[in-house]
C-alpha cells in the first residue's frame, strides 16, 4: 500500500517538473517563466521528496530529504526574488 | 546495449579533446581556464569510467582517490590563473 | 640505525616552507638553513647510493603497487646534488637580491616549495605522484616568475601557467591510459608488463608530448624566453637550470626505464629532429638577442636541443660500453648546463641591478667595474660553448664520436654549427664588456652576490670537466 | 527493460555533458559561458553519482560546481565589459583560419586514436585492478571507507603533496597582492540567508568530516563546505569572511601540511617509515590529520576567493559589524 | 518495483536535457540564471532518485551539498555582477 502512494507521489512530482520545463520553453515573458519555474520547483520537488521519504529505509535519510526540500524552497524563493528585483532594475 | 564504461570513457576523451582544442584557440584568458577545466573533467571521466566495474560491484577506490586529488589540483590552478588574470588587467589600468 | 636520507630531501624543504610561512620575520634565516641542510642531505644520498647502490623507501610501509615508493639510483642522486647545490648558491645570492621584508616574506616560502617539488619529482617512481609533483613544480615556478610584478612578467607567468597546465593534463591522460591497460601505477611494475600494443604507444606519445611541452623543446618553446627573462635573477637561474631540466629527466626516465620495449631506432628521431632544430634556432635567437637574460633564455632552448639530440643517438646504439659512455656524456652535459646557466643568470642579475638594465649594447666598461661578474660570464660561456676544461666538452665529444660511429653526418654538422653560434654569442657579450666605457668609475663588488655565481660557473667550467672521471663507470650499469 | 533504461539515462547524461561543454566554450558573452560552466559542473557531479563514485560526486559538487563557480563569478565582478585577451604576436593565435582547421583536425585525430585505444583496453578488463589489494589491506588502514583509506593511508604522500599544491597556489595569489578584500554594502536577503545558511554549512562540514571514516566524505569535501560558509559571510558584507587575522591565519594556512609532516617525521624517526601509522592508532591519527586538513583547506580556499589577506580588524563604518 | 524509479529517472534526465536548450539559446543572463536554477533543482531530484535506485545513501549527501550551493550560486550571481552596488 505504501509503495503505491510513494509511486503516485513520485510520478506526480515528475509530472510537475515536466510541466515546469515546458512552461520555461514556451511562455513568452520572463515573469510568466518565473512563475512556471517556481511552481515546478516547489511542488514537483516536494512531491518527489515525499515519495522518496516513504521509500527511505532509515529516519536519518528521511530527515535529510526534508532538509533538502526546505533548502530548495528557500533557494528558489530567494533566487526568484533576487532575479526579479535585479531584472526589474536593469 | 552499449557498455557503460566504454560510453563514458569515449565521452571523456571527447571532452578532453574539446577542452584541449579550445585552450589553444580561445584568445580570452578566462575561457582558456574554463577549457582547461573541461579538459580535466574529460580525463577524470575517462578514469572513473575505467573504475566502473558494473552496476552491483564496488568501483576501484584508487582511481576515485586520484580523481579527488586531481579536482583539488585543478581548483588551485584555476584560482592562481584567475588571480594572475585579474592582476594583469589591474596593471593596464582598465 | 639506517635512516633513509632520501626522504629528508623532500621532508626538509616542506618543513622549511611551512616555518617560513608561519614565521615571516625570520623567513630568510629559515630559508638559508633549509637550503644548506637539503644540499647536505643530497650529498649524503649520493654517498649512500655510491656505497649501497639503488635505494628504495616505501611511503607508509605499503608495497609499491598499493602505496608509493621513493627510489634513488645514481642518475637521480646526481640530479639531487645538482638541484641542492644550484638552489643553495641561488639562495645565497637571493639574500642580497631581495630588499624589502615584504618581498622576502613572499619569496622564501615559495622558493622552498619549489625545492621540495624538484626533489620529490626526481625521487618519485609512481606515475600519478609524478603528476602531482609536476603540478606543484609548475604552480611554484609560475608564482615565483610573477614575483617582480611588472606587466611583462605577469603576462609571461600567465602563459607559462597555461602551457604548464596543458602539459600536465596531457601527461595525466597518458597515465590514465597506462592504468587502464596495466592496472598499476608503479614504474618498475608497469615496465615488466609493457609490450608493443596500441595503448602503450598512445600512452608513450601523450606522456612524452606533455613533458616536451613543459620542457620547451623546439616547436613548443615559445613560452620560455619571456618567462625566464622577466623573472627575478635567482628565480630565472633555477627555472633555466633545474625546472626545465626536470622535464628532460622525466623523459629520460620514461624512455629508458618504462618504454624500452617500444623503442626502435627510428623512434629516437622523434626527439632528435626537434632537438637539432632547437639547437640551431635557439643559438641563432640567442645571437640576435639584445638583452643578456633573453640571450641566456634562448641558450637554454639550444642546450636542451643538445640533450634531446643525445637521447636520439642513445636509442640507436645497442646496449654496450659505447652506449653507457654516451649516457654518461648526456648526464654530464645536463649537469654542466645546469651549473653554467645558473651562474650566467645570476651574473646577468648583477649586471641588471648595477646598470639598471641588461642591454648587451651598453655593457661597456663592465670588465673594469665588475671584474668578478665578467669572469663568471666568461667561465659560464666556456661551459656553454663546450671548450676543453668544461664537462660540456666531454659530453659533446661523446655526442660527436657516437654520431660518427653511427655514420650520421647530420648530427655532427648540427652540433658544430651550434657550438660556433654559442661561441659567437658568448664572445659578443665579452667583447662588449671589455670595450671601454665613457665614465670608468670605481669597481663595484658585493661579495655575497658575486661569489655564488662564480662558484657555479667554476664548477661547470672546470670541476665537471676534470673531476668527472668517477661518474662514468657508475652510470654505465644503469641502463 | 532495466538495462535499456540505464543506457537511455546514460545517453541523456552524455548529451547534456557534451552540449553544456560545447556551449560554455562557444558562448558569446563571458558571463554566459561561466553560468554554463557552473551547470556543466552540476551535470558532472550527476555523472559521478551515476558511475558509483559518491566521494568524487561530493568533491565535484562542493569544489567543482560550488567554489570554482564563486571564483569565476568574482573574476567576472571586478572587470569592465571588454574582455582581456592573451593575444601576442607569437602567442597562442595559430595563424588564423587555417590554424584553427589544422588544430581541430589534428586534435580530433588524436582523440579518435585514444578512443580506439580505450575501446581496445576497456574490454580486457582486469576487473578492479588495484581494488583487490585495497580491499585486502583495508582493515589494516584504520578506516572502513576505501577511498579515505587510499587517500590518507596508502597514498598519504600524494595527499601531502596535494595540500602543498593548494598552499603553493595560495602563496602565489597572496604574492600578487592587489585585490583588496572589498567590503560590500548590506543586502537584506543575503544577510537573512547568512543567518541560518552559515551554521548549516558548518554543521554539514562537521558531518562530512566525521562520516569520512566509514562512508563517502572526508577532509576535502568538509573543507570546501567550510570555505562556502566563508564565501556566504563575505557576500553578506563581512569583509573578513569569518577569518582570523595575522599570525593565527598564517598558522592555520600551514596547519594541514604541518600535522601531516609531524606525523610523517615522527613515524619516520621512529624507524617505521615515513607516514607509516602504527596500526592500532591509524583511525584516530587519520581523523586528527583530516581535522587540521579541513581547517587548512577552508582557510586556503577562502583566501583564494578573497584574493588577499584581510587587513587588521577595525570598526567598519555604519551598517555591518565586523 | 524499481522500474518506476528508473522511469522517473529517465524522464527527469530528459527534462534536464530539454531544459538545456533555452539555457544555451537564451540571450539575457537573468534568464540563464533562471534556467540554471531549474536545472539545479532537477539535478538534485535526479540524484535523490539515483540514491534510491543504486541504494547508496551517500548520494543524499551529494544532493544536500548541491542544494546548499544552489543558494550560494544565485546569491553570488545577483550580488556579484551588477547587483545593488558596484563592488
Amino acid at each position: 500500500m505504501l509503495d503505491w502512494i510513494s509511486t503516485f507521489l513520485i510520478l506526480a512530482g515528475v509530472a510537475f517538473f515536466v510541466s515546469g520545463t515546458i512552461g520555461l520553453l514556451r511562455l513568452p515573458d520572463l515573469y510568466c517563466r518565473l512563475h512556471a519555474l517556481t511552481k515546478s520547483d516547489n511542488l514537483g520537488h516536494g512531491l518527489l521528496i515525499l515519495g522518496l521519504m516513504l521509500r527511505s529505509d532509515d529516519l536519518l535519510t528521511a530527515l535529510k530529504l526534508l532538509l533538502i526540500w526546505i533548502l530548495v524552497l528557500t533557494a528558489s524563493a530567494a533566487a526568484s526574488q533576487l532575479i526579479a528585483q535585479y531584472s526589474g532594475r536593469s | 546495449m552499449i557498455d557503460t564504461g566504454v560510453l563514458y570513457g569515449l565521452t571523456g576523451v571527447a571532452l578532453a579533446a574539446m577542452g584541449f582544442r579550445a585552450t589553444l584557440l580561445e584568445p580570452e584568458v578566462i575561457r582558456k581556464l574554463l577549457a582547461i577545466n573541461i579538459m580535466g573533467v574529460g580525463i577524470f571521466l575517462l578514469m572513473i569510467a575505467t573504475a566502473y566495474t558494473g552496476p552491483d560491484t564496488a568501483a576501484d577506490p584508487v582511481l576515485h582517490a586520484l580523481v579527488l586529488t586531481g579536482i583539488v589540483v585543478a581548483v588551485s590552478a584555476t584560482a592562481l590563473g584567475l588571480a594572475l588574470e585579474r592582476r594583469r588587467r589591474d596593471k593596464d589600468g582598465s | 640505525m639506517e635512516v633513509d636520507v632520501l626522504v629528508l630531501s623532500v621532508a626538509l624543504p616542506l618543513c622549511g616552507a611551512l616555518i617560513a610561512v608561519a614565521w615571516p620575520r625570520r623567513c630568510e634565516v629559515v630559508g638559508m638553513l633549509t637550503a644548506f641542510a637539503v644540499s647536505v642531505a643530497a650529498v649524503l644520498t649520493l654517498v649512500q647510493v655510491l656505497v649501497v647502490g639503488a635505494l628504495q623507501h616505501e611511503m607508509g610501509g605499503w608495497t609499491p603497487g598499493l602505496g608509493i615508493a621513493l627510489r634513488v639510483d645514481i642518475l637521480s642522486a646526481v640530479f639531487l646534488v645538482l638541484v641542492g647545490l644550484v638552489v643553495l648558491a641561488s639562495s645565497v645570492y637571493a639574500t642580497g637580491y631581495f630588499g624589502q621584508p615584504r618581498e622576502k616574506a613572499h619569496f622564501w616560502p615559495m622558493w622552498l616549495l619549489l625545492l621540495a617539488a624538484l626533489n620529490a619529482l626526481v625521487l618519485s617512481s609512481d606515475l600519478f605522484n609524478v603528476y602531482v609533483t609536476l603540478e606543484l613544480l609548475g604552480l611554484t615556478a609560475v608564482s615565483l616568475a610573477a614575483l617582480s610584478g611588472q606587466r611583462a612578467a605577469i603576462d609571461a607567468a600567465l602563459r607559462y601557467l597555461l602551457v604548464g597546465l596543458l602539459g600536465s593534463m596531457v601527461y595525466l591522460a597518458g597515465v590514465a591510459l597506462l592504468y587502464l591497460g596495466y592496472g598499476t601505477l608503479d614504474l618498475p611494475a608497469i615496465a615488466t608488463q609493457i609490450e608493443s600494443e596500441p595503448i602503450a604507444w598512445l600512452a608513450l606519445c601523450l606522456m612524452t608530448g606533455g613533458l616536451l611541452l613543459k620542457t620547451a623543446l623546439f616547436p613548443l618553446h615559445f613560452w620560455l624566453p619571456p618567462a625566464h627573462a622577466n623573472a627575478p635573477a635567482p628565480v630565472s637561474a633555477v627555472l633555466s637550470a633545474l625546472v626545465v631540466k626536470a622535464g628532460f629527466y622525466l623523459v629520460m626516465r620514461l624512455w629508458i626505464d618504462l618504454f624500452p620495449a617500444l623503442l626502435t631506432p627510428s623512434t629516437g628521431l622523434l626527439l632528435g629532429i626537434p632537438g637539432a632544430a632547437a639547437v640551431l634556432w635557439g643559438s641563432w635567437q640567442a645571437f640576435k638577442a639584445e638583452r643578456l637574460k633573453l640571450l641566456a633564455a634562448y641558450s637554454t632552448v639550444a642546450q636542451l636541443g643538445y640533450l634531446f639530440l643525445g637521447l636520439a643517438l642513445l636509442f640507436q646504439l645497442a646496449p654496450g660500453p659505447t652506449r653507457d659512455v654516451l649516457f654518461g656524456g648526456i648526464v654530464l652535459m645536463a649537469l654542466t648546463h645546469g651549473f653554467a646557466k645558473a651562474g650566467l643568470f645570476l651574473a646577468a642579475g648583477m649586471v641588471q641591478k648595477r646598470s639598471g638594465n641588461d642591454q648587451i649594447s651598453n655593457l661597456g666598461g663592465m670588465a673594469q667595474r665588475m671584474p668578478v661578474t665578467t669572469f663568471t660570464i666568461a667561465l659560464a660561456g666556456v661551459a656553454l660553448i663546450g671548450l676543453p676544461p668544461s664537462g660540456a666538452f666531454l659530453g659533446k665529444w661523446q655526442l660527436l664520436s657516437s654520431a660518427l660511429g653511427l655514420g650520421q653526418w647530420l648530427w655532427v654538422i648540427v652540433v658544430a654549427t651550434g657550438s660556433m653560434l654559442a661561441a659567437a654569442y658568448v664572445f659578443r657579450v665579452l667583447e662588449r664588456a671589455f670595450a671601454g666605457s665613457s665614465q670608468p668609475d670605481a669597481p663595484v663588488a658585493i661579495a655575497r652576490e658575486e661569489w655564488p655565481a662564480l662558484l657555479l660557473s667554476a664548477i661547470a667550467a672546470v670541476l665537471l670537466g676534470v673531476g668527472s672521471g668517477w661518474l662514468w663507470p657508475l652510470l654505465g650499469n644503469d641502463i | 527493460m532495466n538495462t535499456l533504461s540505464w543506457s537511455f539515462l546514460d545517453i541523456l547524461l552524455v548529451i547534456a555533458l557534451v552540449l553544456l561543454a560545447g556551449a560554455a566554450l562557444r558562448a558569446r558573452s563571458l558571463r554566459q559561458s561561466i553560468i554554463l560552466f557552473i551547470a556543466f559542473g552540476l551535470v558532472t557531479a550527476l555523472v559521478w553519482a551515476r558511475l558509483r563514485a559518491p566521494d568524487v560526486a561530493l568533491a565535484e559538487a562542493a569544489i567543482g560546481a560550488g567554489l570554482t563557480g564563486a571564483l569565476l563569478l568574482t573574476a567576472l565582478r571586478n572587470r569592465p565589459s571588454e574582455e582581456s585577451r592573451l593575444v601576442s604576436n607569437n602567442g597562442m593565435r595559430w595563424g588564423g583560419r587555417w590554424g584553427n582547421v589544422a588544430i581541430t583536425v589534428s586534435v580530433s585525430l588524436v582523440a579518435l586514436g585514444i578512443g580506439w585505444a580505450v575501446l581496445y583496453g576497456m574490454n580486457d578488463t582486469q576487473s578492479g585492478r588495484l581494488a583487490g589489494q585495497v580491499g585486502s589491506a583495508l582493515e589494516l588502514s584504520g578506516v572502513s571507507n576505501p577511498v579515505t583509506a587510499v587517500l590518507l593511508n596508502f597514498r598519504a604522500y600524494d595527499t601531502l603533496l596535494e595540500l602543498a599544491v593548494l598552499l603553493a597556489a595560495l602563496l602565489g595569489i597572496l604574492s600578487l597582492g592587489g585585490g583588496r578584500a572589498t567590503h560590500c554594502t548590506v543586502d537584506p536577503i543575503a544577510t537573512s540567508l547568512r543567518g541560518w545558511l552559515v551554521p548549516l554549512l558548518i554543521l554539514t562540514a562537521g558531518y562530512q568530516l566525521w562520516v569520512g571514516a566509514h562512508a563517502p566524505g572526508g577532509a576535502f569535501q568538509a573543507g570546501a563546505l567550510l570555505a562556502a560558509a566563508g564565501v556566504v559571510q563575505h557576500l553578506a558584507g563581512r569583509a573578513h569572511a569569518g577569518l582570523p587575522v595575522g599570525a593565527v591565519l598564517r598558522v592555520l594556512m600551514v596547519s594541514g601540511i604541518g600535522i601531516f609532516m609531524t606525523m610523517g617525521l615522527w613515524t619516520f624517526l621512529g624507524g617505521r617509515g615515513f607516514l607509516a601509522y602504527p596500526q592500532r592508532w591509524a583511525g584516530e591519527l587519520i581523523l586528527l590529520i583530516e581535522l587540521f586538513a579541513t581547517l587548512a583547506i577552508a582557510v586556503t580556499l577562502i583566501l583564494c576567493y578573497l584574493g588577499s589577506e584581510p587587513e587588521r580588524r577595525r570598526i567598519t563604518p555604519a551598517g555591518s559589524k565586523p | 518495483m524499481p522500474d518506476v524509479l528508473m522511469l522517473a529517472c529517465v524522464v527527469m534526465a530528459a527534462t534536464l536535457v530539454v531544459g538545456l536548450v533555452p539555457m544555451v539559446r537564451s540571450t539575457s543572463s537573468v534568464e540563464r540564471m533562471l534556467t540554471a536554477q531549474l536545472l539545479g533543482t532537477n539535478g538534485v531530484g535526479l540524484i535523490l532518485l539515483l540514491a534510491q535506485i543504486l541504494d547508496m545513501p551517500a548520494l543524499v549527501d551529494v544532493a544536500l551539498v548541491l542544494a546548499l550551493l544552489a543558494v550560494i550560486a544565485v546569491v553570488a550571481f545577483t550580488r556579484r555582477s551588477g547587483g545593488s552596488e558596484r563592488a
